[in-house]
Order: C-alpha cells, then structure tokens, then sequence
C-alpha cells in the first residue's frame, strides 16, 4: 500500500463547541480515536456549505490542539478566520452540527530528537498549530520561546492554557494595539546572532515565511515552516497546491503543499520563485 | 446480481466507474481512500515525453457548483511514470489506463511507441483537448485535421495490441464531426468531455485569478454540457464506445452520462470533495440500475435514445 | 457620485444592469418588484415575425446552480409586440432594446424594417444564437457566414439609425472569428454570452427530461465561461462594445463580467431566483466600485486587461 | 403600472411551526399583512437551500390558509410534500428559521355571487387549498362537498379544524387503507347526473384535474382547477410553466400557470394537448 495519507480518515466529527476569539472562532471537533495519530502541523480537510451546496471543494484548516483525556474521548480545536463563504458557514455552526472531515492529512513539524532552543514564530492564526508543537517540545525538554504577529490586536491568537507551554511569548502588531509596534519578523536576526536560537517552527501568511527564511539564511539554524496555499484536494490528487522545493542537489521542482508540506524546510522552499515557475525544466 | 463489467473497445473492465484523468494523480494517492483493484480503472494524469513543472500558482479557483484549474501538465515524464508509478499500479492490481499528452504529433507517436511494450496498460487515453495550453490555436481536439493526425500517428505507433481512448473538447462547433474524424483515423472509442474553456477574474486585485489567465471548468456545474455531448454523438455513432465524463458526483449522475451513451464513467472533480467518490457512485449505480430492473450496465447503454413506445391512447 | 452611466454604439444607458432576453418577458411583469425606468434598459424576449407556441412543456430543469431551458421562442410575433407591449414600456420610461430572432436571413431583415419606424427603441440586439431550434445546423451563430449575411440584412433594413448588437453562441470553435465577422457585417456592439448547448435526462423516465430534448445551460454554473468569451473577445477587439451576460446574479459578478470588458450586464437567470435582482445587483456594483475608487463605470470596462505595473522587486 | 402580480410582495417570513402530518408537513409561516391580499388557490414561491446552495429557482407551494387573528399577525399555513431536495429543506427547516418568499401570486378560484352547491375535489396534497377555499364558500352560503383522493391514506390531508367548514366529506384510497376504495373521480359522474353540483373546484394531480373536465364536459357544471406545471420562476417571465388553454373563439395558446392560472377554467385547458403544443399556429 501506498505511504501517502497513510493516517487519513474519512469522519464525521461533531461539533462540540464554537466560540469567538478576538477576529477568530475556536471549534472544537469531536473527532475520536483519529487523534492518536495527529501531530502538530498536520491539518484537517472539511467539507462546508451543507446538503445543497455549490461550494464542491474542501476547506483546510491546521490542527490546533488534540486531546484525548476528556469525557468526549478524542477532541480537535481548530482556529478559524471567518474568511469566504466556506469558513463564514463553519464559523455559523451550532454545536450539535454534523460535519464530514479528513484528517490527519500533511507533514507534521519535525521534533528534535535531543533538547534544543526552540524559537515559534506565528502569524495570524498562524499561532493555532504552534501551542500543540510547544507541549511536545516542552515535554522533549526544549526551551520555547514564542513570537506572534498580526496587524492588529483582534488577530492575535494567545490562549491562556497555551501560554504555559512556552518559556517565553511576545506579541507584535503593526497598530500596536497589542504587545509590541512592529513586525513579528524583526527581532529574529538578533536572537540567531546571538545564537539563543537552534530550531525555528513558522506558521503564517507565506510573506513572513520567506522573511523568516531570508532571515536564517546563512546561519544553520534550521527553519521549518508551514506553508499554505489554495488547495483543491488536500490529498495529493490534483496538483493545485504546489510550490517550488529544490531537493538535496539544488533541482527545483514544484512540490504539492498538502502531502510534501504543509511543513517544509524553510531552506528548500524557493521563495523568488513562489507563483512562478523555474525557468528550465526538471 | 447485476452484471456490472464493461467493454471499452477491446479491453474489458470488471467495473464501470474510473478516475478521470489528472483527478487521481498517479493512483497512489488515492489508495488510502479507495480500493483501487474494486475500481474499472485507474485513468491516469496525461503524461507527456518530458517532465514538466506545469504552469505556476494560483492553478485553481472554485465556482458555482464547479471548479476552474490551470495545471499545465506537471508531470515526471515518460520514463519515470513507466519506471515508477505505472510498476506500482500494476503491483496493486488496478487496472490502468494511460492517458498521454503531447505538444507536436510526433510527441503523442513517440508516448506510444513507449507504452507500446509497457506491461499491464488496458487502454490508452490521447488527450487532445487540454485547453491549458499557452495559444488556443494549438488545442488539437478544436481541429478536424490536427485531431486526425494525432489519432492516426498514435495508431501506427501502438499497433493493434491496445485500445485507443481519444479524449475530445467540447469547445468546438461540432462535436460530431471531429468524433468522426478520430474514429475514421483508428480510435476504438471516444472520452467525453474534457473541460470546459473558462475564466474567473479576481475582483480584489481585478485581474485573471489564475496565472494561467484561462482555465478549465468542471464539476457538477459542467453536467449537462457533458449529457448533451455524450447523447449527440452516441445519437451519431451508436457503436463507438464512450467513456463519459463531466460533473459526476453521484451515482444518479454517472446514471444520467450512461442512459446517454456512455459505457463507463469517469470521476475527476468529485474526487477532490470525498476522495472515496469513485467506489461510493459505483455503489449507488448498482443499486440504481438494479432499481430498474437492469440485469446488465450494458442495457442500460444509451437507453434514453430508444424509439418512443407506441402511445396507449 | 460615481458616473454609472454606459453607452453601447449610439445607445447612451443611465444605468449598467440590463434585464436579459427572455428572462423578463415583456417588463411588465417585473415592474411591480423593480422601477423599471432605474435600469439600464429592458431587453425584451426575442421577438419573430409570426406568432409562435414554443415548444412543449417540460421546458425547464434546474441542474446544480443553473437551468437548461427550451422555451422555443414563444411569442406574439413582431405586429403584437409592437402594438401592445412596445407602447407600454414607452408609457412605463423603460428604456427598450427590441431583441430580434428569426428562421431566416430576410426574416430579421423583415423583423429590422419593422423596427425601424417604431419609436422608443434604443438598441436592437440580434438573437443569432438561439441553440432552441430544431435542427443545429441552422444555429445562424455556429457559422460564420450566416452570422455575417443576417447582421448585414438587418444593417441595410435598419439604415444607420438604431445601434445593432448581435447576441453570440459560446458553442463555437473560434467566437473571436464569429465576433469578428458580425462587426464587419455592421454590428454596433457584441451580446455575450447566450446559454450553453446541454441536456438533462430524467433518470424516471429515462428519457431527456425536456420535450425539446436539448436545451440551453444558463445561471451561475456558466458564469466562467461568459467571463472567459468576454476577456477573449475584449483583448481582440477592445474597442467594440460588450453586453455582458451569463449566469450574473451579484454585484461581485456582474463586476467580473465589466472588468473582462462588458460595458453592460444583462442579468437573465438570476431573476427567476429573485425578480429584484437586476436592482439589487446595480446597487451592489455601484458599491463596489465606488469601493474601488473608480469615478465612472466606464474606467473599470476591460480594467482586468491593464499591462502589469512594473515590478516593484 | 402593470396589473400583473400586483399583490405579491417579497417577503421574509419566519417558520412559527413545522409538523408531520401523514407524509406532509404542515409549515406556517408568519407572513405578516400579505394575508390580507390572500385568496384561496394563490401560491407562494420560496427560495429553498439557504445562502450557498446550488438550487436556484424558487419552489411553488398552493397557500392553504392564512389567518390574521393570532398573536403573530397574519399567519399562511402550507402543506408540504418532501418530494426532492427543495421541499426537503423546507421540511427540515426548524420552528424560528426565516425564509425567503414571494406572495400571493398567481390567479384564485371564483367565489360565486350566489349561494351555489360546491363540490370541492383534491388529490394528495391538492387538499392544501380546498379547507380555506371551503371556508369562504361556506361563508357566502354555499353547499359545500368535499371528496378527497389518494394513493394511500397517509397522503390524505384533512385537518379536522378543516371538516368543519365542509357539509360532507369524502375519502377515496387506491390501496383502501383509508376511507372508500378507489378513486375520487369515480362518483362526480353521478353527482352531476343527479343535478346535486353546480360549480367543481378542483386541485390535485393533472390526470385527476383532465379527468374531471371529462366528465364535467357536456354539463353546465363549471370546472375550477388549480393546475400544476413545473415553474422556474412563478412571475411570469421565463414561459416555462405553459398550459395549452382556448380562448372564447377557441383558439388556442400557451399561457402561463403562474399568472394566467394555477386556477383555470377546467372546460377551456385543452388536455389532450398538455405536453405537446398545438398544431396551427395562433
Ligand atoms: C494547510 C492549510 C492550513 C490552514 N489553516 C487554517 C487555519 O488554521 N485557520 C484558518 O482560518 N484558515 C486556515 N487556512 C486557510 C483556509 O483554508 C481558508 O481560509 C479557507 O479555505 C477559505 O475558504 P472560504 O470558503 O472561507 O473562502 P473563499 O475565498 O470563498 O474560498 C474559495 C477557495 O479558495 C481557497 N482559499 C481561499 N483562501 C485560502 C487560503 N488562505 N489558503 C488556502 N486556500 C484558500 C478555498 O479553500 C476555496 O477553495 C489553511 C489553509 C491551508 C492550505
Ligand atoms: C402552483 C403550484 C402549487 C403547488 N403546491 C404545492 C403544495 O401545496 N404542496 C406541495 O408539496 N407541493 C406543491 N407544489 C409542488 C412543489 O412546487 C414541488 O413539489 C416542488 O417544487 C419540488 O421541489 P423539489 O426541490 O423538492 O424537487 P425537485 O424534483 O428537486 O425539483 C426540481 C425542479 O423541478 C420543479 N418541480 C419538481 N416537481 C414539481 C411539481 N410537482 N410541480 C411543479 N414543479 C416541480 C421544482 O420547482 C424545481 O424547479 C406546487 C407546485 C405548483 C406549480
Ligand atoms: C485539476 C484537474 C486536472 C486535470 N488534468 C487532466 C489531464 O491531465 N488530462 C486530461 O485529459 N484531463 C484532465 N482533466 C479533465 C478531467 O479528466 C475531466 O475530463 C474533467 O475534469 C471533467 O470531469 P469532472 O467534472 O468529473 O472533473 C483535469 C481536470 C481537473 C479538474
Ligand atoms: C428561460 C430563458 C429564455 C431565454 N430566451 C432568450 C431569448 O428569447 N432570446 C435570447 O437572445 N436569449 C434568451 N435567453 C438567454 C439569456 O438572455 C442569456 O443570454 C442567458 O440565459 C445567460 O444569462 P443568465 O445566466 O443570466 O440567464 C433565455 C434564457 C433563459 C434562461
Ligand atoms: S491540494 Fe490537491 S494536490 Fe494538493
Ligand atoms: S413560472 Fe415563469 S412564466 Fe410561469
């Protein structure tokens, strides 16, 4: 049998609870014994818009946090910006609401074998898979430190709970209407210089992807970012999600984000070349 | 228990319902959702002689019921379909059709002349109607001649050992009469429709959403279009076999594409929203077809065109 | 206040959203759910010479977000139209474009000569693609030189009065060539899109659902390729005037058609979901464009073709 | 202005109640001072699917009363099929859900000036109107008659609140599993031999509707039908939903149900020509 999608599920979860966060809704999926084989990075595909719809694609949403201790058995939380019209619908549900899923689908953030000094950096809602990856990090003996970003304050998403996972968590917007002015991206190349950094995990708008990238370059620490583009699929099939990777010899070639990402190295990713195409082929 | 097996051509298929090609990638991928030996056939993404990186992102806008894509034919080439993914197909016991894409006539002759020895292939698809390519005027399937040529260049190069699919457009002004050209040229059957030429503008940055401008649209919205090719040409050509195609989701669809004329169904689209969608519409066809009291698929063949029963009043 | 105001040839339109034909019969039905003088114009079902039952009932299916229709052209016939509804959309200050449909070159010519002394019209538009009639081979807009031989009848019948646009058939080969040869032939502006060539079979009877057997597909499902046949004939004639139309039924959609290059927008399909659409999608455009900083609807026709700014990297 | 729909409104009602009743559902709708313009054989034409959906016409239900009395204002009661995805939303649609609908349309039986004898023929759900219907007429002194068909009892819908308002009535079963077997046009022969019925009213399936004219021809008796054709948009502009019906000269022409009928004088619809189109041109 074939490796791709190996853990990948067809289900259908239940929601469990919906509530606003900020500019964002948290949901919690009901999701059972699927959990056991999530990983932070991996994402869910979920069919939206109900019976009728003339919305006929899946929407991909990164998993937040999984959890298996409570009453329900297994639970997802996703982080959804109520962005079209399919995220708008997911945002709309009760709880109680059926809905059809796919999950766990994508690479997970790579975990290090021996403790290092982990730097995460998210954008947005970026931050949803980040709180996931520091438990695991933490629990591996890590030290974790958190950077956020996002335009305004309401963007920011920081939960309580999460907080105590990092070591430490700083916020930047680009109104100042919450933490620091300014961008997530700038105090980076201080910490790698200062060499406090061995480990970046990224998750974000893909232009604070490439800053980040652009950033490392040169030193050796290691970047590992969650890409996203448009997906059609989510599982390989269609070829509407791709981005330029080059491999191990320096050939480029245009990678499908949902089974060879949405965690990618940063390194590999060519970033001047994202929504291009290489010139010569492979 | 209803016979569900069909024929396209010479090749037999134990069931009616494939992937469509450039839906199912390779098959691989697919596999953890589907059992893929349960399935007519895997049709696989056209490939062509080189490898290609296809066209850049955005490659995909969805709309009403419907999707618009621009893929541009990335693929590993040839060689490497032949060394690796077709190997694994076969591995895996599902059956195969190659679907093949070209730029010159010569291209789609020397893709034959590959699979010509190739081991466990049960029909070849020539795709001459991807409208993905850069100049519209280059879109074989829109010219008579150009369409015979690649037929008959194909056909010399494959001999009579394999069945030949030629995939058309429904972009053209008349259907027929291209479908009569590549059957007059060596194609045993027919694969109806390939996508329909398409746009979507972004109203944000107000330009064509996709990098490659236009694209082509499928999904349930392109159903009809595809209903009414397949019954024209079945109407012209009863005896040719179609593999039908365009907007099937549901077992009550591939229903619709067969009582046209169509003697297998291929999924493209539908795949992307439940990737278990082949089996689950073969499923819900069987039941369909045994509803109406059909002991074979093949009755039910283009059952709408049947002579009108004499009135009871 | 943005200028919302468009012309198309001679014609000068207060207002951008047009009804479509034969998705507002003759207006009044409309008028007690929109204010008919605050649209652009009624465009009225195409009229023929002779009265006409249409075709049989079913004519209708609804398909996944579109229709397909066989309506086959019923109407009161050219002497009616003009004595009874013409006047009363005059009475009524609709602005009218008079759509014309016939089974002959001399018939629109015929039709045109009527049309020509008649007051209160300010466009005719030429229904040469009507895929509701018996035979296809006589779909006058599949063929180059019947499109060109009727524009130029109805050309010389009108005199240079009355702005002409002729209405095309997405079912073509090449529409830039057709497009081409009706302006040749004296055509004032093009009409884009007519419904697209289709089927649905009703898998009870299985049989066509539509006693016409096949119909047009209009509604949402098409608006991609309405966009697609739009940019296209845009980019090769920029300067010909565009009426837009195919599956339109917001003002998010009826901007992407004026930004691939439609000076105005006829919404059909649409109404039948909603009669107040056509005021209800004028009202939304004129926010988003406002949104967008345009000063007039005429800056945003074809903005979707600008040459790409230079790079900023 | 135009006299064409000139009562309809574009309205947003809001589901009061929603039950099963047989293989119906009775919805009512709190449709506000619309009623007031209401008369029995008028339709509604709801928009069906909510925002995404890929089902873009409008869905014709007969009204089947409408009453002003209650808390709510004016209130419109329907009887509602689950027939295919359209008439299945609405059956789903819970108590408080708001709608999107157009009322009253379309052309409403003719109540006579004088107290006549009435016989008031429905099948299946084609009851929906006769009950409101029934209560006029009763009103103005008529006789009034009810015979009520079906292929089996659980598609018979007669409310008892509906019983009152008629003299006599009269269930028909296919199957028998209700009331009389056999079918509801079967004893209108006698009725009209006997001189017991001036004026039919009737509302049901089309063979039922040709099958009444049939008898009724060669008698005085006037024949009201509610006819039922396939409509996309139910104002009038799109000629799908055309009857073949003869004017005072007897010339033939397609009109249209939604606003020529769904009531029709029974003698004037040509029934041998539904589904076909007539010969000569008009
Ligand atoms: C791997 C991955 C993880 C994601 N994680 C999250 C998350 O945790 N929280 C969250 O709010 N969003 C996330 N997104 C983005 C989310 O998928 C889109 O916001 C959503 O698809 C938008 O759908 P829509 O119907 O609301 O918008 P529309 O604009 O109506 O969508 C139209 C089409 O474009 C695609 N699309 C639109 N925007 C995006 C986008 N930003 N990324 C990818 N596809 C897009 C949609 O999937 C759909 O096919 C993720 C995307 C990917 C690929
Ligand atoms: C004037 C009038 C009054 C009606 N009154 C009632 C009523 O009181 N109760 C009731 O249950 N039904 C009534 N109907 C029928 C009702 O409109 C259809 O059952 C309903 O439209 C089916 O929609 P659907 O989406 O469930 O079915 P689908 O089969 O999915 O509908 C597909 C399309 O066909 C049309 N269609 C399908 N069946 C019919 C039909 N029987 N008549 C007309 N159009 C149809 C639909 O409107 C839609 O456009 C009435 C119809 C008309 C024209
Ligand atoms: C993303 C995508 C890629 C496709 N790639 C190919 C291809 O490589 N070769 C081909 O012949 N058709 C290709 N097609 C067309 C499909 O095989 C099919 O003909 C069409 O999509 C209509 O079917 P559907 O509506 O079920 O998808 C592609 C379609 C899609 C959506
Ligand atoms: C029921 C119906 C009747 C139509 N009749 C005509 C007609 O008489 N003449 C014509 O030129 N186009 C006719 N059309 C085509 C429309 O004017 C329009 O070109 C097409 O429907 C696409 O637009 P839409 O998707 O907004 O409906 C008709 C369309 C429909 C749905
Ligand atoms: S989303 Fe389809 S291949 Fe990645
Ligand atoms: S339903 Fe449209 S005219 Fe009657």
């Amino acid at each position: 049998m074939s490796a791709i999608n190996k853990f990948a599920e067809q289900i259908r979860p239940i929601v469990v609870s919906n509530k606003r966060v900020g500019q964002y809704h948290q949901i919690i999926l009901n999701v059972g014994d699927v959990v056991t084989n999530c990983r932070p990075g991996n994402f869910i595909a979920i069919n939206v818009g109900g019976e009728s719809t003339r919305m006929i694609l899946r929407r991909a949403f990164a998993i937040s946090r999984v959890s298996t201790s409570g009453v329900l058995g297994g639970t997802m939380e996703l982080i959804v910006a109520p962005h079209g019209q399919g995220s708008r619908w997911l945002c709309s549900l009760q709880e109680g609401a059926e809905i059809d899923a796919i999950t766990p689908l994508g690479s997970a953030f790579g975990i290090p074998t021996s403790p290092v000094n982990a730097l995460l950096v998210g954008g947005g809602y970026g931050s949803a898979p980040l709180f996931g990856l520091a438990e695991v990090l933490k629990s591996r003996g890590c030290r974790v430190d958190m950077y956020l970003g996002a335009s305004t304050g309401s963007k920011i998403y920081a939960p309580m709970e999460g907080k105590r996972a990092v070591n430490t968590l700083r916020i930047y917007t680009e109104d100042g209407s919450m933490g620091e002015i300014g961008r997530v991206t700038a105090p980076i190349a201080q910490l790698i210089a200062e060499g406090a950094v061995d480990v970046i995990y990224s998750c974000g708008p893909m232009g604070m992807l490439s800053a980040i990238s652009s950033i490392v370059k040169g030193s050796d620490v290691v970047h590992q970012c969650a890409v996203e583009e448009s997906m059609a699929c989510g599982v390989g099939i269609c070829m509407t999600c791709v981005i330029p990777v080059a491999d191990e010899f320096g050939v480029t070639t245009m990678k499908r984000s949902c089974i060879d990402g949405p965690v990618m190295d940063g390194s590999l990713v060519q970033w001047n070349l994202v929504g291009k195409i290489p010139e010569v082929t492979p | 228990m209803i016979d569900m097996s069909t024929t396209l051509g010479t090749a037999w298929f134990a069931h009616p319902i494939f992937t469509a090609s450039g839906c199912a990638s390779s098959g691989k991928e697919l596999a953890q959702f589907i059992n893929l030996e349960d399935i007519g056939a895997v049709v696989t993404k056209s490939v062509m002689n080189k490898a290609r990186h296809g066209r850049p992102t955005p490659r995909m806008a969805e709309t009403a019921s419907g999707m618009v894509n621009s893929i541009g034919l990335q693929g590993p080439g040839i060689d490497s379909f032949l060394a690796n993914d077709l190997p694994w197909l076969v591995e895996n016991r599902a059956r195969v059709i190659v679907s093949i894409a070209g730029e010159t006539v010569e291209e789609y002759a020397v893709l034959a002349r590959k699979l010509r020895s190739a081991p466990g292939i049960s029909a070849v698809e020539v795709n001459i109607s991807c409208p993905n390519v850069e100049n519209r005027g280059l879109v074989f399937a829109c010219d008579p001649d150009a369409s015979r040529n690649v037929i008959d260049g194909v056909r010399r190069a494959l001999g009579g050992e394999l069945p030949i699919i030629a995939k058309l457009s429904p972009d053209v002004t008349d259907l027929v009469s291209i479908a009569r050209g590549v059957i007059d040229s060596g194609a045993d059957g027919l694969a109806l429709i390939n996508t329909v030429l398409a746009m979507v503008i972004n109203i944000d940055s107000m330009r064509p959403h996709l990098a490659g401008k236009t694209g082509g649209l499928s999904g349930p919205a392109i159903k009809p279009i595809a209903v009414r090719a397949i019954y024209q040409v079945h109407s012209a050509m009863p005896k040719v076999p179609i593999l039908g195609m365009g907007g099937v989701s549901s077992g009550r669809d591939a229903l619709e594409l067969i009582l046209a004329g169509a003697s297998g169904v291929s999924v493209g689209t539908a795949s992307f929203g439940n990737p278990s969608a082949v089996t689950q519409i073969q499923n819900e066809l069987q039941f369909l077809l045994e509803a109406r009291g059909f002991t074979s698929l093949t009755q039910a063949v283009g059952y709408a065109h049947r002579i009108e029963e004499a009135s009871t009043s």
